[in-house]
Parts: structure tokens; sequence; C-alpha cells
């Protein structure tokens, strides 16, 4: 019995863990969805995000405050990439723009820490960071906040999504490029638009894994984490990275605890890219993207 | 467009390299140069930089104090490595023959960089002064005549660790039976300690089992649910960077005290216990030196630099564990330096001749006191054989504040990690073809 | 002006096949190798070749192998660094399993060790695309790093967890000084780049370059998918191996396997796209740009000294080193092998624009 | 120069095919057959099923059921598309295929590749028969260059040429694995009249001079009529007519499905 529920709880933890790679896997297939962009500096935007929240409010401002300050910075910085960057880049292969995100990567982390600083700033947002028991299951009520954090923004992309302009102009480009523009959307607003939600995604996961880990630059190497996710869900489906972040997250604890003993442990870096591997040989566009049709 | 680009790439490459083949030789003897190889970027800048901070602060302070070591004024120059080996083997490469006679001495700070140059040494003539990281093996300093593992070393420093949890189960007999998980992280320098730790359990009869955590161990749900399961009476914490807060509060999750969990030097830091929050109180780990300011030589470093306006970080920086960490590594390359100007004059040095004086370095409390650092360091007594200098560990406690002492300065098994050190300097001499020297002068 | 192949007719297929058909080219080049063989060892001192020069060749190395399986086959690989730490752990513990055998022997080892690997996971290339190939190389990526820090055996069970490269000695003649081991690494680059220089002008590296542009019609016109992948994958790690050997033996003397990460092989993955997919000179250029741009970068803020903390500096180094990459993608998406081509093209017509 | 159509196994022959996409029919119980230097041309509606057949006579389709004949024996079921190929029958596609970020004279040397031997170290080392193979190899293709007109952009990536040249080069592509049977798709689609001329030339040349016979899907009635034997018509993935090009013409069912209707082709 003690098995089970000792099972139970590793599951129940990669699921919750799983939730947090999500965070940061929606912002990078938000991006990749609607511009086709792999957006390596989707781990430094986090980051970015992060630092100049906990960097207002160590100016002595109110939270409240300090998030919109950030998502405004987040908003400029939409508004910089999408004019000096992409704007320039139109017609470009897939690579050089994916490129071009490297180079912005490597832009931010010196720019947020030439700001900011480098030492680790707590971040105490006040989630209950201690372990809870559920009968005999010992969950972490930290990740059952971070969990209900994904849950409410998936909600609310969702609505987003759904009932603004600006949404529905984003579903439309995700869907067909061509239509987008024949009804009249500027591409330009579009990809500031996206942009701009990334970056309030970034902010987000920037706040959970910040109060998680300590506000540091550690916290942008959660990308790695995000990219086989992504790749199990598929680079342009949402419930796909969730559903994507729920299998690495139970599966590398899983293989952690159950394999691990047998051969030295220390195989959550690459289970899940076995895995994600695995699935992509019997579903070549992950599980939840679009079906690839070839024609001649 | 595109000439703006090749002119913007014609001015770099011109303009970069001209301070690398400028150099400032004026030969007089009267400056001492210090290469300085940093990182102040990357995921360990958070620990790298209080670090640098110290040391630069202490150097500064020995100019402004007494003028340099012996009359003779310190010069530096810092190169950033990132924490990567090739960017440190550039900046060994470039700073090596600066100065007057040439680099002195190099504190490359981190175990791969360490690695990088080990090689390059014996032909350059300049030692290594590993201060706690580094190849162990290297304390056999007839194989390693260029490398110092100063202080302790990482197999010293973790059987002074079972020693500290003897002491608090009672004696080192009360350690027959005892489980201690290894929670460490998953690479070269986290594995150093495995085989020390086997030995180790065979004398003392207690039971070991490691853990790896993965870089950069962001999440280590699993690992610690394991570590719960195996029910451990101590917790071993090797971490490295952000791996080992995270490994404290996973810890107060799954239910293992902090007051079980025993930390390696690099695990022993105020960024380490205070993300960790509550977590972390009550978290021991070891050191070679003290914390805190209550130090003849902390307070000089603030009086002489940081009240002067020439304080290189953030005045609250002094004394914490990084910061301390850097100022010890400048003390024992200054009185390395200081050794060797007895033996040479007072003037500047070159790299065997520093080789010499970290060789024949003896710092015994007396003359520790005299520097103003009673109770900071142990006393180092180091000799052609031996390269580690025959440090003690010491113990100290995360308090939630700050960390308080936990012990005593303790000895590790000697007899047990020399052997095992002359061993693996064998394998590694054998293997590189190397005919180790005698040290019987 | 200078650079004008006006009057120049090839009369033979051979000729026209020659691997630089134009004299000027022919001249160029010949003053280059005369520099890098002759000039360089010469008058550079050990900074340059040791910790400037001979990463760039080894680096340059790393990138052609990614550049064939990339730049010319299209297949995205982000696990260069793990087939590189294959040929260095295999060139490592054949020497030291076997020492009678001449280090070079062991980088041909390394290389076609190497090349296995690569072959195996390939095999997901037949299936998988695109992005959701990086998947695969991923995979070898964390899993070797893993494998090499976790199995003793590669490293020959030394305490430290690191490999030691045995000296280097060849008839008697040992490379320890810095000149010899810079020609030893360039003649292994230089004949290796030269060898994939005639890879791809033929057979093979149109098959690959039909596999990048269209694999649907590749295969329709007789070109086997699964075998030309995989010869990539093979040809790729092979160059990827022996420049992990050449890391491991020439450059550092002492690796752990952490030596090989994943940001190890997006380095080397910035060096291609750079320096330009499907180039070997692109390479070559990539490579010395993302090694030598952070070290003029701090040098040239060296001369604005110390008005700037050195921590200032180190991260306005990211800045600076991020934007130029931007600006480079804006202006010159192809990368440097292209601008290079465009300086050509003005020399050309040099000095009359039109 | 007389041609004489050949009598004995047919080159390529499928019956009974069947193929089908989920619940997609795209071809019912399809057989036809080409005989040795013969021109066939197949025409209908656009998703009549022509480019279907192409992809099943090329092996990227496999037949849900039915039999491929090559030269009178049975061809494995699922044959790939490289060994098809080899087989000595070459194609071009609809939306032209070509390898866009190659030359002209490297997409022409690519259709040589199946005729080459392969061997990496002799290749990388470019000595003995991998040079010479090189040479021998780029003299043919430089002989399709010629022969259809396009020296002066040999150099070229074709990703840089007009369309119009572009289908030239992707049929000197064909044309250089020195196919028996050449499948052309769309030919002539796009090109004003002539390019159409030219390339009639170039069609009706190859397969009077080299006895290559000759699949072609067009829309151009007028080139299907003036320069193929036979006609096969299709129409929702049936063949619903075979005959020689005046007969197809009087026949009542292809009035009616196909010539007769409003199709602008």
């Amino acid at each position: 019995m003690d098995e089970l529920y000792f099972f139970l709880e590793v599951l129940i933890g990669g699921l919750l863990s799983g939730t947090l790679y999500s965070l940061v896997a929606l912002g990078f297939v938000l991006i990749y969805k609607a511009s086709g962009i792999f957006n390596f500096a989707q781990g430094t935007m986090v980051l970015f995000a992060a630092l100049t929240f906990v960097g207002v409010l160590e100016l002595g401002a109110p939270a409240l405050l300090a998030a919109v300050v950030t998502l405004a910075v987040m908003v400029v910085l939409a508004f910089a990439v999408e004019r000096f960057i992409f704007r320039h880049m139109v017609n470009q292969p897939q690579v050089i723009l994916f490129m071009a995100t490297i180079g912005l990567a490597y832009f931010l982390e010196g720019l947020g820490q030439t700001i900011w600083g480098t030492e680790v700033h707590v971040l105490d947002l006040g989630i209950p960071d201690r372990g809870l028991w559920l009968g005999p299951i010992l969950v972490s009520q930290f990740d059952l906040v971070a969990a209900a954090v994904v849950a409410l923004l998936v909600a609310g992309l969702g609505v987003f999504f759904r009932t603004t302009t600006m949404g529905r102009a984003l579903r439309g480009v995700a869907d067909d490029h061509q239509a987008a523009l024949s009804i009249g959307i500027p591409l330009h607003h579009v990809w500031v638009a996206v942009w701009s939600v990334a970056g309030f995604v970034a902010l987000v996961a920037g706040l959970v894994w910040g109060s998680k880990l300590g506000v540091q630059f550690s916290i942008s190497l959660v990308a790695l984490k995000a990219i086989p996710v992504m790749i199990i869900g598929g680079f342009t489906s949402i419930p796909g990275a969730i559903v994507g972040g729920l299998i690495v997250g139970a599966s590398e604890k899983l293989a952690e605890v159950y394999l691990g003993p047998f051969v030295g442990g220390g195989l959550e870096n690459w289970f899940p890219y076995m895995l994600a591997m695995l699935v992509l040989m019997v579903r070549p566009e992950g599980i939840f993207g679009e079906k690839i049709i070839e024609r001649v | 467009m595109h000439k703006c680009l090749l002119v913007a790439l014609a001015a770099l490459v011109l303009a970069g390299p001209v301070p690398a083949v400028a150099q400032d030789q004026s030969g007089d003897g009267a400056e001492q140069f210090i290469p300085i190889t940093s990182y102040r970027t990357g995921p360990y800048a958070v620990g790298g930089i209080p670090f640098m901070d110290g040391f630069v602060d202490y150097l500064k302070m020995i100019n402004a104090r007494d003028g340099g070591i012996e009359g003779v004024r310190i010069v530096w120059e810092e190169c950033e490595t990132a924490y990567k080996p090739d960017r440190f083997v550039e900046c060994y490469e470039r700073l090596k023959n600066r100065g007057e006679r040439g680099a002195s001495v190099f504190n490359p700070l981190g175990t791969p960089l360490t690695y990088a140059v080990i090689d390059r040494l014996p032909a350059d003539k300049i030692p290594l002064i590993t201060l706690g990281y580094g190849r162990t093996d290297a304390s056999d300093g007839r194989v390693f005549p260029y490398v110092f593992p100063l202080m302790v070393n990482y197999w010293s420093q973790n059987t002074a660790k079972i020693r500290y949890i003897a002491s608090l189960e009672g004696g080192l007999e009360n350690l027959d039976g005892l489980k201690i998980a290894n929670v460490h992280h998953d690479s070269a320098y986290g594995k150093e300690t495995a085989p020390v730790l086997a030995k180790q359990a065979e004398r003392y009869g207690f039971e070991v089992r490691h853990f790896p955590v993965v870089h950069p161990g962001i999440d280590q749900k699993a690992v610690w649910l394991n570590v719960r399961r195996y029910r451990p009476d101590y917790v071993i914490l090797r971490g490295w960077g952000v791996m080992n807060q995270t490994a404290l509060k996973e810890a107060a999750r799954v239910g293992v005290p902090a007051d079980k969990i025993v930390g390696v030097w690099w695990s022993c830091a105020e960024q380490d216990t205070v993300p960790a929050g509550d977590a972390a109180v009550g978290y021991t780990c070891s050191t070679f030196h003290n914390n805190g300011t209550d130090f003849q030589l902390m307070q000089d470093i603030i009086t002489h630099v940081h009240d002067a306006g020439d304080g290189t970080g953030p005045r609250e920086a002094v004394g914490t564990g990084f910061y301390n960490r850097g100022v010890i590594n400048a003390f024992v390359t200054v009185e390395a330096i200081r050794t060797a100007m007895g033996e040479f004059g007072a003037r500047a040095l070159g790299g065997e001749e520093v080789r010499w004086g970290i060789e024949n370095m003896e710092l015994t409390d007396a003359d520790i006191a005299a520097a103003g650092a009673a109770n900071l360091v142990p006393p180092i007594s180091v000799s052609c054989a031996d390269h580690e200098g025959g440090g003690k560990v010491l113990f100290v406690r995360w308090t939630g504040e700050s960390f308080e002492t936990a012990s005593d300065w303790l000895e590790p098994d000697r007899d047990l990690v020399r052997g095992m050190i002359e061993e693996s300097a064998a394998q590694y001499a054998a293997e590189k073809g190397i005919t180790p020297r005698t040290c019987e002068s | 002006m200078f650079y004008r192949e006006t009057g120049q007719y090839k009369t033979t297929y051979a000729a026209d096949r020659a691997i630089f058909p134009i004299r000027q080219d022919r001249i160029g080049i010949a003053i280059l190798l005369v520099v890098a063989f002759v000039v360089i060892p010469l008058f550079a001192n050990e900074y340059w070749l040791r910790s400037v020069l001979t990463p760039v060749l080894v680096f340059s190395l790393a990138a052609i192998g990614l550049n064939i399986l990339t730049g010319y086959t299209g297949q995205l690989s982000l696990g260069t660094a793990a087939f590189m730490a294959v040929g260095a752990f295999a060139a490592y513990n054949l020497e030291v399993r076997v020492p009678e055998v001449p280090f070079l022997v062991s980088f041909v080892v390394a290389g076609l060790a190497a090349a296995g690997v690569g072959i195996l996971f390939g095999l997901p290339s037949l299936r998988i695309k695109g992005f959701y190939l990086a998947v695969a190389t991923l995979a070898a990526q964390f899993f070797i790093e893993w494998l090499f820090t976790h199995v003793g055996w590669f490293t020959n069970y030394s305490t430290s967890g690191v490999i030691t490269a045995p000296p280097m000695t060849l008839l008697g003649y040992s490379f320890e000084s810095a000149e010899s081991r810079y020609l030893l690494t360039l003649c292994i680059v230089a004949g290796m780049a030269i060898m994939a220089k005639n890879m791809v002008r033929s057979e093979l590296g149109r098959a690959w370059m039909a596999v990048r542009d269209m694999d649907v019609a590749a295969e329709a016109i007789g070109i086997n998918l699964m075998a030309t992948k995989l010869t990539a994958f093979a040809v790729s790690s092979f160059y990827c191996g022996v420049a992990g050997a050449l890391w491991a033996y020439v450059y550092l003397g002492t690796v752990e396997p952490q030596a090989f990460d994943v940001l190890r092989s997006f380095e080397i993955l910035f060096m291609v796209i750079i320096g330009g997919l499907g180039s070997i000179l692109g390479s070559f250029l990539g490579a010395a740009f993302i090694v030598l741009l952070p070290i003029f970068i701090a040098n040239a803020s060296g001369l604005f000294g110390s008005a700037l903390s050195a921590e200032t500096i180190a991260h306005l180094e990211f800045v600076i080193f991020g934007g130029l990459i931007i600006l480079f993608l804006v202006v010159e998406p192809l990368g440097l092998a292209r601008l290079w081509q465009i300086v050509k093209e003005k020399l050309r017509l040099w000095p009359f624009p039109y | 120069m007389k041609r004489e159509i050949g009598s004995g196994p047919p080159v390529t022959a499928l019956e009974n095919i069947h193929l089908s996409f989920g619940g997609l029919r795209a071809l019912q119980d399809v057989s036809v057959a080409v005989q040795p230097r013969e021109r066939l041309a197949i025409i209908g509606p656009n998703g009549a099923g022509k480019s279907s057949l192409f992809n099943i006579i090329s092996g990227i389709y496999t037949a849900s059921s039915g039999v491929v004949r090559h030269k009178g024996e049975e061809r494995p079921s699922r044959m790939k598309p490289y060994e098809v190929a080899r087989l000595g029958i070459a194609r071009t596609f609809q939306n032209i295929a070509l390898f866009p970020g190659m030359s002209a004279l490297d997409n022409i040397m690519t259709g040589r590749n199946s005729l080459m031997r392969r061997g990496i170290l002799s290749e990388a080392l470019q000595l003995g028969w991998a040079r010479r193979q090189e040479i021998e190899h780029r003299r043919r293709a430089e002989e399709i260059i010629d022969f259809l007109e396009i020296p002066s952009v040999r150099r070229t990536p074709v990703g840089e040429l007009p369309y119009g040249m572009q289908k030239r080069v992707e049929l000197g592509r064909a044309l250089a694995a020195e196919p028996e049977l050449l499948l052309l798709d769309e030919p002539m689609a796009g090109m004003n009249l002539e390019e159409k001329e030219d390339m009639c030339r170039f069609i009706l040349d190859v397969n009077e001079i080299q006895g290559t016979t000759l699949i072609l899907v067009e829309h151009d009635m007028g080139v299907v009529m003036d320069i193929s034997d036979r006609v096969a018509v299709f129409d929702y993935g049936r063949k619903i007519a075979d005959a020689a090009p005046d007969d197809v013409r009087r026949d009542q069912t292809v009035i009616d499905a196909y010539l007769g209707t409003a199709h602008e082709h």
C-alpha cells in the first residue's frame, strides 16, 4: 500500500512539475504559432521579466505596480523586437529568424543584468512553500498554487483568443497568414501583440519560477526543460504545451525514481528527449501538432 | 548597410587586439603582477562576483595599508572567464606574460577551468593555486609540481564531514549502521567524493547511497522523493550554484530536517541559504575559513578600502561566505609571494619563484594571528610532496541570519586520503607519461 | 579591377572542376596557406597560437561537420558537442588501453566512433523532420553526456571523472610547443576542409543538397534518402569526432564530459549560421567570429577602462555580442560567407560602381 | 526519322489499381499501359486522379490494391521511389520540384546521381574513378544543357530563374537520368506560346531520337492532340476512355465528362 501511495506521490509531483515547464513552453508556442519563429530568447525573457519585476519592487513599489511596470516594459520590448529586428527580416528562412532570437537572448541577458545586477533576489509572493499531506500523500503546496496559476493563465489566454479582436486576429494569423492579411490586419501589429502576450506569459513564468528559485540567471535555464515539452506537445498547440508538460514532468520523475536506482540516477535530463523521440517516431508532428501534408 | 557592417567588423578586428599586445615592461622590479580570472557572468556569477570582490579588495588593502607586499606594490588585471574552460585558457595565455616577470600565479576559480591548463603549467613554469577546488590528486606534489589545492582538498573535506557527523552522534564508533545519502551535482566535480565515501563507509561501517542531481538542478523533486524513501540519517549536499537552495527547499518539503544536511563549501554561502528561506535554518556546511567581519584583517579591508571609497563591490558583502573566501584566497596568494620574497628578495617575482614560495609556505597560528587572521583560517604548511598544506575543516550553521560556528577545526582522515591521492596521481602520471619527481632534499 | 575573371577560359571540364577555378582565388588561397603555414608560426606569439588560433581551427572543423549535416543536408542538429565528446573519449580510451597506437590513428578511430553514434541517432531522421528532429540530437546530447559521467569505464575509472590526453608523439617527435600543435591542427583541419569541399561538390554533396532542398523530388530522381541522410550523419559526426579529439588532445589536454554540454552544441550552431549555412569557408569565418568577438569586445572595452566596473563590462559584452548578431542578420542574413562574396563582387567592378 | 512503337511487353503497366486516402477514393480500378517509344497523354479535370497515377508509377504512393508491372514483371508492392527511378523511370512535377539552392548544372547533374557510384573516401579525395566519374557525367550533363538551349543559366541557382526556364531545367534533370520512361506532369503549364513550342520540340526530340517512352499529363488540348499517340481520359478516379486522339475527341462519354463542359484548359 505504501508503495502505491509513493507511486501516486511521484506521479502527482511529476505532473505538477510538468505544469511549471508548460508555463515556459506556452511562451514558445504562442510565438511559434503566430509567426513561425522558434524563440530561443524565451528563457531569457522569463529572466528579464522577473529581474525587472524584482528591481521595481526593490525600488519600493507595491507588487501590483511592479507587475504593471514590468508588463509595460515587456510591451515596449515587443515593439522594439518587431521594429528593429523582425520588420527587417521578412521572408527570411525560419533558421535565420531563430538565430536572431539567439542574438536577442544574449542582448537581454546582458541588459537585464547590467541594469539589475547579478545577485540573487529573493521574491516572496506569499505562496506557501511546504509539504501538504493529502491523506497519505505528500504534495507541494507551492506546486499546487503554480498549477492553479497555469490553469488560470490558459483560461485567460483562451478568453483572450476567443473574445477580443486582437485575439481573433492572432488566431487568424496562426491558421492562415494570407487569410489574416486579406481581412486587413497589419502583420506588424499582430507580431507586436503576440510578443507582448508572450512577454506577459514570461512575466507570469518569471514570477512563479522566481519565487521558487530566487530571481537569478539560472531561471533562464528552465527553457531547456520547455523544449521537450514543446516537441512532445507540438509547436503550435496550447493544449499540447500543457499535455506535453504533464507528460515530461510525470515521465522524468517516474523514470528517475524507478529506473534511476538501476543505472546510477541522473537520467532526468535525457529521458524526456528519448520519450519525445519515441513519440515522434509514431507521430512525427507531435501529439497535438498539425498533420504535415506533403504534396507533390 | 553592408558597408556599415563591414566597417564595424573591420574596426573591431583592428581595435580589438590592441591591448592584447601592448604590454607594460617598465622593469624596475617595483610592481608584483597578479593575474585575476573571474566569472561575473553566467549561471555561477552569483558566487563569482562576491568572491572576486573579496579577492581584489584584499589586494587593494595590502597596497593601501602596507604599500604592497614587502613594499612591492601589487598590480593586477582581471579577465572574464564566464566559467568556461576555453575562455579561461584565453585569459591564461593573455595574462601569462603580463607584468615585469610574467604571471606570478593563477587562481582559476573553478574545477573545470583548472583541468584546462594543468598540461601547460610545467612548460610555462607558472603555479596554480586551487583553494578548496580543482584536482584532488594534485595534492601529490611529486606528480603535480605546479598545482596547489591548498588548505583542504575535496577528499579531506569529505572525511572531516564524516567526523563532524560522528561528533554529533557521539563518536566515530557510532557511525556504524548509519545511513548517509550523498546528494551531489551530476558532474565530474559532484562525483569526485564517491570513492572516498566508499572507503570511509568500509572503515566506519556506515552505509552510503548516491543521489545525482542533474545540472542545473532547478527541479529536484524526484531526487528528494528517493532520498526520503531511503530514510537517511544524514544527507551530504555536494552542490553547486542554483542547485543548493533548491535542494534545501525540496528537502524541507519532503521532510528531511535541515540540521541533518551537511554541505560542502560550494553549498555554503548566503546565496545558497537566503533564497531557501526558513528551509535552510539549521543547515550546516563545511568551510576552510570563518565568516563575518570580526577579524582584524577584515576590519583593515573595511578601513583601508571601503571607507576610502575604493570598495570593489557593495560593503554589505564583506563578511559573507563567498567574499571571505575570496579574501582568504588572496591572503594565501599574498603570503606565498611573501614567502618567496623572503628567499629571492623584495622585488617582482616570476612564476617559478612564486611556486617555490607556495611550496615552502608555512603559516603557523602565530603567523596567522600576526596577519590579523586569527581563527579566520587554520595553519598551513606546504611541502614538496604535500601540496594541500594540511588544512583543517570548520563547520558552520545557518541561523536564518548568518552562519555561526558549529564545530572546532576538525582534522580529516589524512592517512586514508593520502593513500588514495597517491594512487590516483600515479594513474595520471602513467597515462601522461610523467616521471614523478622525488621529494627528498 | 583586381578581382576579375574575364579572359580566363576553361577549356576542359577538369579545369572547370578545379577546386578554385578563378586565378585570383587560387592566388588568394595560396597566400592564405603561406600565411597560415609559414608566417603565423614564425611570427605569432604563443597567446595567439595556443588560445586563439588553435581553438578557432578546432571549432572550424566541428562547424564544417555541423554544416555538412545542417547546411548541406538540411537536418538540424543540436547535438554537435555530444559527437565531439564521443570522439574525445574514443581517442582517449584507445590510447590508454592500446598505448602502441599512434595518436593520428586514434584520431581516425575517434571520427569513426563518432560516425557510428551519429548514424544511430540519425536513424530517426528518416521519419522526423525539421525542428522536431532536434529532439533526436538533443537526446544524443544529454544521453551521451550522462553516459560519460556515469560509466566509469569511459574515464578509465579516473577518480576525478575526467580524461587526460596522453602525450602526442609521432616518429619520436613530441608535439609540445604551441607552434607544433598549431601546425598539427592546421594540417588536419585544412586537409579535412578540402575533403569536405570535394565531397560537397561531387555526387555525394549533390545528393545531400537535393535532400535538403526537396526530399520528395530527390527520392523520385533516384536518391536513396535513407542512405544519403545517414551518410550525412556519419560524415558530419566523423568531423565532429575528430574535432572533439583535437579539442581534448591538442587544445586542452584534460577534459570532463561537461566540456561538451548543450551550450557547446549551440555555440557551434551559431558559428554555422553566422558563417553561412552550406559554406565550407563560412564554417571558418563563423568559428573565428564567435571565438574572436568576445575577446575583441573585452579588449576594446578595456580601452574605456576604469569608468565601468568589471561586472558591468562583462555584462555589456553580452549586450554588444547579442546586438552584433542581430545587426548582422538584419544586414546580411546569409552569413559571413555571403558577405565575402559581396565584397568579391564589388572588387570585380571596382573602381567602376556599375 | 520513322519511329516504331514497340509491341512486346509494355514498359509500365498498371492493372486494376485502387487508391484511397482515408475515405476518399483517388483511383478506382484503373488499368493503363504504355508501350516502348509510345507517347501517351493523360487528360481529365482537376482531381481526376492524374497526378495520383503518376505518384503510383513513381512509387511515391502505394496502391491499395492492384499490380504495377515493369516490362512484364510484377513490381514489389512497396517499391521505394528511388528504386523505381533506378528502373529507368524519370519524372517532372506539376509544381516544379527543382532544388532551388543549387545551380541549373547541379540540378541536372543530380539527375545523373542514380547512374553514379558512391564512395565517400574517393569522392572526398577526388582521386581515380571519383574524379573521372565527375568529368564523364559532366560531359553528358553539358550535352543536355546544350540540347535544352540553356547554357547561359548553367551557374544560376534555379530559384532565381524564370518559370519557363525552371521547367526546362526540370526536364533536363529528368533526361539526365537517361530514362526509358519519362513522366511529364503538365510540362506546358503556365507557358506562353513560344515556350510551349520549344517544350514540344524538346519532348518530341527526346522521344524520337532517344526512343524514350512518354506519359504526359497536360491540360492544353491542342498540344495533347498534336503530339500524343494515344490519349487516356480520367474522371473521378476512373479511366473513361483510352484511344487514339481522334477517337477520343469523338467519344460521347469524354465529351460529356470533360471536353464538352466548360473546362477552360
